[in-house]
């Protein structure tokens, strides 16, 4: 897929939660080809001691493919200094990159788990699924309600109506796609970590014999890790999503290699999406 | 129309600048933002034997104005450049410079060999690489291990042999006149400076290898000085490089006496660098009635 | 309350934060921001015997993240520094640390000797600046200048002996452990990296002098780095700076094994910069449970 | 005098003419006690790469002492960077720096030279002598009509009306001051450099035996000098204000030393504003 480097408008830039933003962009190019998992590697405009861009990944795209939006945690100077910057800024991104999710074609049964901003890389998938009238269950872990800035754009997508109990909530009519929660808190869902959702979820699934067939985690790697195990347990392919820190974000230079059972491969092209048996963690 | 054709030790260049080695792979990856073909030349990704895994992650930092890396070299072997990056580049019609590097002073050589067959336009040696006969130190670091492992190279190829610098010595100016001495075509500078950095709320280094190479505009001060007193030690063109993002950093460095100049760490920031260096420089020519390129080199009047 | 005393090879000091020598002249041109006896410590601008004159205009030049110096040790001599610098830093309850320049081995051994009777709690020796008895190189850059220098100025005094160590060598251990051979009581480290700026319109070195010193968070890397090294290589405690300008700098320098650390170049940006780096070291300790700041020493987890 | 360095608001930041733009900041600190030929010491506001502030001269100050106006001329990456900087940014800036002009308390006649964005330092010293009731001759230099940005803030003072012609005019009413002006292009007043009219003006007085007791100018270097050497034929005291590349600002680090018959000596502090024979050109 031939890349470009866009320089997309910022529409917005707003507080969604502690310490997470939503931006969105005016990015034609990039929002007309990029695939769920995919990424792009952006510039932080006007702050020239920053010389490496930073990689995010597409949460949404618009309907009419002209934007996409970005949901972001500050976490160090680069994602600080964004905050700061103003809608109507023109910001360079390198897009679409990576090798995004593969469910298997064949795939009518998935669990998704998104562990605090990680459940923005797997809402595009989720899209796609949903639409392709897959049942989708997911799993969102956040440190506290106020964190789990995705619930509500999952929950419209399922079409889950507001009057339902949080933890667990069916799709409205259709009755295919589910949400569960969890909180380190409390404040909402589950109490505790995610993977006890994941582990519920999976026995249920068992016990009625319904196994999902596919996975798809996104998150810290503890969670990750933690997740493709129960997956490898219960025998369903897993992909997760693993972050490193990128220079070029195009393959060349090296910096972002994973661990893999076939050496080391690089997250910007040959990932950031990786079958999770293929990670040596 | 400005002449920006120079020639780099026997490398004939259609304009001054090439790519940092280890920043650029072997091309293919930029093809979308760059016409490899309009280089200088490409220079490749550095190349051992066998290939190397390199060092573990986390392997690079961001740093005021820079950037460390610690990649340790990965790279699959000499057959996979071979089989799978020269003929692309011969393909598309690049010049292509290849990096070599050595984990000994025989794979050095046994590298060239391994090329000498290859659609090769020149050498560039790195001499930066940790080294078992020079007891795992640096060989660029040491006049008697330059020597020797540009002797060993020289008698190797007749190709243009390009020796790659370390900045990180006491006197660069030293091991140019060894490079130099032992038959290099032209000498390279500079690769990068030994740094660290440090993450104070984790209490750990960032590289997984604590220390890694400085480059990016951080270190242009340094690469230019280091490039101005080569000029005037040594008869051998230069190749300059150390933090180039664009014309005017280009023109400093061929000022300073550069014939030519890579980008590195710059095509990181801007992928399509490289086009705008050598569309600054023309700029910068027209703009000062430079006809030749070539006028321009060491032409810093001190 | 955290404890942030540190005693820097015999010289206490109530926190670990100095100014680096030249960027704050003798605390005085700061009253207006700094209260200079919070400070752990005031170093002050080189001074050797007579005086010099230091060199032409221009004598600074930025780079990315830095700058470039060519100040060439402007001092008035060590009488006018006692005569009316010192007094003042004794009158506001300062403690002192003066660096001494020379161009001989003498004149550093002079310098301290007219010194003695002054109001000085430790000196540090500068060993970047080039020498006659050198041969106009930089002491700094060899083994046997550093050890002749270091143990003429050790003899010449009994209180505290900082030597201070340019980065401008291949292997800052060797000459860190010459240092500490020959009798210094701490290492302070690093001086300035040697760099160049060139004026590409004009075709001119920005500064006058063409080469100049190089300091600023560009550096920090670099200085990083040395401090690490240094620090597994000699036991006297360590004096660390080159680009700190707030908390977070300076805890990653006591972590890689400073006791304390210098603030140059940031005061220039900010003329809080020195109280700035006090206070964020502290918050630093509370956040981290740290009672001293000591405890933080090398506690780097490689 | 006591240095602060003041988080001014940037009110305005305007073109006004080819690469000129005048800032206006809210800075009631360094307002108050600025006086003619001081400058302060700015930090461009967040650009980190760029770690030496930049002196600038204050140009105006309000009535009410609350706010400054800086001329600025963009030469290089810092001032192209200023231009960029919106109203409602804070700008830290050390200041009042330095040490000004300092006509004779006995001056009666004074000889004014601006040449470019040099015009800007001598307006607060102008202003100062026309309401001491001195007598004021001021010369502007530029490349262009265009360029002589400063010339309309001259007119005001001196209470020229627009009717008179331009070149040389006189203060209305009370015919004291007047201000006579040249461009390198000849698209405004005498075409050709303002030494010229310097030398007219000085003839004209030793014609009238009314010499002048005072001279200040400030522009290019080579302008000062010329300048100077008239003033020094025609035993005039004169005072230039010198600029040099500075780091610190407030005499600490040397950075910025002027050649002086007793020696080196800072710009910053004991400068910018020097009498003319005491630099060695
Ligand atoms: C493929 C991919 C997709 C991502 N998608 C998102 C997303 O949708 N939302 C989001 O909030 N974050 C995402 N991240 C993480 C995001 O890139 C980092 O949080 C960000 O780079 C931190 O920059 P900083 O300057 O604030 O941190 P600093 O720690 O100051 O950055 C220093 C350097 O480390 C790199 N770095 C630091 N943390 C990470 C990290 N976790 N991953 C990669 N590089 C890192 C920075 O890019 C920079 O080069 C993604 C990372 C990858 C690799
Ligand atoms: C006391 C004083 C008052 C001044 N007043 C004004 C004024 O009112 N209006 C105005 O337009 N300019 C004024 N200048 C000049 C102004 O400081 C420079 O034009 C400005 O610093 C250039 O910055 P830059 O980043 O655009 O240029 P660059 O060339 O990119 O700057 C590189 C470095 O050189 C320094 N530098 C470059 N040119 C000068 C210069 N002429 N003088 C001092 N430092 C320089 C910069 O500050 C910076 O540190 C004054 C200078 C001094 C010393
Ligand atoms: C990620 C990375 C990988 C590098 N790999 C190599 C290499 O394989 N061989 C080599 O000689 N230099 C290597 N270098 C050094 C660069 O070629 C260049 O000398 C240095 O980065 C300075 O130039 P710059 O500041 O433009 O990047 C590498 C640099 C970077 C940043
Ligand atoms: C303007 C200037 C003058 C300096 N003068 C001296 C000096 O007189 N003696 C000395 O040992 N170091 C001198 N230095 C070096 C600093 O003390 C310090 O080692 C170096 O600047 C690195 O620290 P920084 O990055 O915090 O500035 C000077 C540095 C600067 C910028
Ligand atoms: S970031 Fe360069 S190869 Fe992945
Ligand atoms: S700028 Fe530092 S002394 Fe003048």
């Amino acid at each position: 897929m031939t890349l470009v480097n866009e320089h997309a408008k910022l529409l917005s830039n707003q507080k969604v939660g502690p310490k997470l933003f939503v931006m969105e962009l005016e990015s034609p190019q990039i929002s007309a080809s990029v695939q769920p998992g995919q990424f792009v590697h952006m510039l932080l405009p006007s702050a020239d001691s920053h010389v490496l861009r930073r990689p995010f990944s597409v949460y949404e795209v618009s309907e009419d493919k002209s934007k996409l939006s970005i949901l972001y945690q500050v976490v160090g100077a680069g994602t600080d200094y964004l905050t700061s910057v103003q809608p109507g800024a023109t910001i360079e991104m390198i897009g679409p990159v990576g090798h995004g999710w593969q469910p298997p074609h064949e795939a009518q049964k998935v669990l998704l788990v998104g562990g605090g901003v990680g459940a923005a890389p797997l809402f595009m998938l989720c899209e796609t699924l949903v639409n392709a009238g897959v049942k989708v269950h997911m799993i969102l872990g956040a440190q506290s309600e106020q964190a789990m800035v995705t619930r509500k754009a999952y929950e419209v997508l399922f079409g889950i109506t507001e009057d339902l109990k949080p933890g667990l909530a069916t799709r409205g009519g259709l009755h295919t796609c589910s949400l569960s929660c969890a909180t380190d808190d409390g404040s909402y869902g589950h109490h505790g970590f995610c993977t006890a959702l994941v582990e519920q979820t999976l026995q249920k699934a068992a016990r009625e014999n319904t196994p999902y067939d596919y996975m798809a985690v996104c998150g810290p790697e503890v969670l990750m890790r933690l997740v493709k195990e129960q997956a490898e347990s219960a025998h369903i392919p897993c992909e997760v999503s693993m972050e490193r820190r990128m220079a070029c974000g195009i393959g060349a230079c090296l910096s972002c290699v994973v661990d893999t059972v076939e050496g080391k491969k690089r997250a910007c092209v040959d990932g950031p999406v990786f079958a999770s048996h293929e990670v040596v963690w | 129309m400005v002449d920006l054709q120079v020639n780099l030790g026997g490398l004939l260049m259609k304009n001054p600048v090439t790519t940092a080695s280890g920043t650029f792979a072997a091309g293919k990856e930029y093809a979308d933002f760059v016409d490899v073909a309009a280089l200088g030349a490409v220079t490749t990704k550095g190349v051992s034997l066998n290939g190397w895994e390199g060092n573990a992650s986390p392997r690079i930092a961001e740093t005021p104005s820079g950037m460390l890396n610690s990649i340790g070299l990965q790279n699959p072997g000499v057959a996979h450049l071979k089989s799978d990056e020269l003929p692309w580049l011969k393909s598309v019609g690049a010049t292509t410079i290849v990096n070599v590097s050595g984990h000994s002073f025989d794979e050095y050589v046994q590298v060239i060999e391994a090329l000498e067959d290859a659609p090769v336009d020149a050498y560039e040696v790195n001499i930066s690489c940790p080294n078992v006969d020079a007891g795992g130190m640096t060989i660029g670091t040491h006049v008697e291990s330059v020597t020797k492992v540009v002797s060993l190279c020289r008698a190797a190829t007749k190709r243009p042999l390009i020796v790659k610098l370390t900045p990180n010595v006491t006197d660069i100016t030293e091991i140019a006149k060894a490079a130099e001495a032992a038959g290099a075509d032209a000498l390279s500078l500079i690769n990068t400076l030994l740094g660290m950095a440090v993450d104070a709320e984790r209490k750990r280094p960032q590289l997984a290898r604590v220390v890694g190479g400085l480059s990016g505009p951080c270190v242009k001060p340094v690469a230019l000085r280091m490039v101005w007193e080569c000029y005037h030690a040594v008869q051998v063109p230069l190749l300059g490089m150390g933090g180039i993002s664009n014309g005017t950093d280009a023109i400093e460095f061929i000022l300073a006496g550069a014939t030519a100049v890579a980008v590195g760490t710059a095509n990181f920031t801007n992928p399509h660098a490289t086009m705008d260096v050598i569309k600054g420089i023309e700029d910068y020519c027209v703009r000062h009635n430079v006809e030749k390129v070539t006028d321009l080199i060491g032409g810093l009047e001190c």
